[in-house]
């Protein structure tokens, strides 16, 4: 797969590929949930800089992180929501609301 | 009737294949120069209904799905079926944030999204027989 | 077997369904993750193929083109059928160079680049009732 | 579509869109031959520049116009193969020897 998970300290950078499906949903919620027990990280930050397509499964794996990181008093981020598509998805599932959004 | 172009897909129900779903209809319905907007919005609820029949039909199980697409002048008619689970009461699975399938991460959405993005969305299921979704989009024109 | 993914197209015989078909085996093989150079191979074959099934088979007239394709590990096959007026002498046919439609500017060289292009191509036909094309490739692996 | 044409004096330049597929290559039968005529065309030159893929109906719609400009003494032009797999085709079909083509 063309996208790279990236650990500093506490934090996890997810590379979101082109498309964001429910393919691709399931294949970061394994490794994202993984990655978070092991390293015992505390902020996950979705990195949207590739991608342009997105559907309701990136919601899903978006609000997953929330929810099991709510727990441990982590937290959630999107950056780099480039394209205008995903910013459409975003603000009609309200995650503006939900997590700290940098859209550039 | 002289300009009706159409495809019949039948394909594995595999995650793998929900990007071959969304492309084969984008590359079908692209003599008809459709926008970016468009097309990523027949792209979306495409994929949506799509993931709904390896997910919720076959329970992510194997099985096979079947797509249809038919372009009539502008108009464009994309049929995709399932001969999984079936769904109970229809009128609740359409309903936004309904899932039955919380612990797999759905957010319910999925049908929402369908609705948002095509002009019109039928559901036909019958349970125990499978699901067929049939969605309308006017593109360009 | 576990590995083994398929889907068949069923679509209208027309020229505008040529970049349809090339781009919907692209799609289907890409969780392969072929080089650019083995898409366009695949892409040039299936190329060659659906165009003969419209000019040949259908002669630009109406009717069905089937295509199949199925990968198991890194190994593809593409079948690629036509219902269409079929080919009295395959060896001849399969000639580089060798065209019964000149005059419609065709090269005679789709069968070439369908052997040049896949690992193995093999063609059946039935004067009268159609053709069928069975091309493989090995990709990546 | 996507592709052009631009006649200049007796030259007619054929912009090739990205696909030389049959589909197109027989719109561009037509409207070249269309226009080989009406403007007495002496020289065509095929741009390539947006070109990633071709076919065997690609050949055939460069030979072809070959074929019919012959007869006026006219010729034809390949202009930038950017794409090595045109330039691939090209090599195959022998159009090296049957066209002028400027690579780049
Ligand atoms: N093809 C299908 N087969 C069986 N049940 C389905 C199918 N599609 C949808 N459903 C049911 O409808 C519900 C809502 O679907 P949807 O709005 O797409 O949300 P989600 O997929 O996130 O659950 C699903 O949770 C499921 O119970
Ligand atoms: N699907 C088909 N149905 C009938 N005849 C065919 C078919 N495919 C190929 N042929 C025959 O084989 C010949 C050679 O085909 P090919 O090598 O692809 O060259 P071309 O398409 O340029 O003629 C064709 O001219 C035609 O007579």
């Amino acid at each position: 797969m063309d996208f790279q998970y990236e650990v500093k300290g506490r934090n996890l950078t997810i590379y979101v590929p082109g498309e964001l499906d429910h393919h691709v949903a399931s294949q970061i919620q394994e490794q994202a949930d993984l990655m978070i027990s092991t390293y015992r990280i505390q902020t996950v930050i979705f990195d949207f800089a590739q991608t342009e397509f997105m559907d309701s499964s990136g919601i899903g794996v978006i609000l997953g992180r929330c929810r099991n990181l709510g727990f441990s008093g982590g937290k959630v981020k999107a950056v780099h929501l480039k394209s205008e598509r995903v910013r459409k998805i975003f603000s009609m599932a309200g995650l503006y609301k939900l997590v700290s959004v940098e859209e550039d | 009737m002289e300009n009706k172009n159409e495809m019949q897909i039948v394909f594995d129900a595999r995650s793998e294949n929900e990007g071959f779903a969304r492309m084969a209809v984008a590359a079908f319905i692209s003599p008809l120069n459709p926008t970016i907007d468009e097309l990523a919005d027949v792209k979306t609820a495409v994929s949506e209904a799509v993931t709904n029949c390896i997910i919720h039909g076959y329970q992510q199980g194997p099985g096979k799905i079947f797509m249809e697409c038919t372009v009539s002048g502008h108009s464009v008619v994309i049929g995709i079926t399932d001969e999984g689970v079936g769904i109970i009461n229809i009128e609740q699975a359409m309903e936004p944030m309904f899932t039955t399938k919380p612990e797999l991460e759905r957010s319910g959405m999925g049908f929402a999204f369908m609705e948002a993005f095509m002009d019109d969305v039928q559901v036909f299921s019958s349970p125990g027989k499978g699901t067929r979704v049939v969605m309308k989009r006017q593109i360009g024109g």
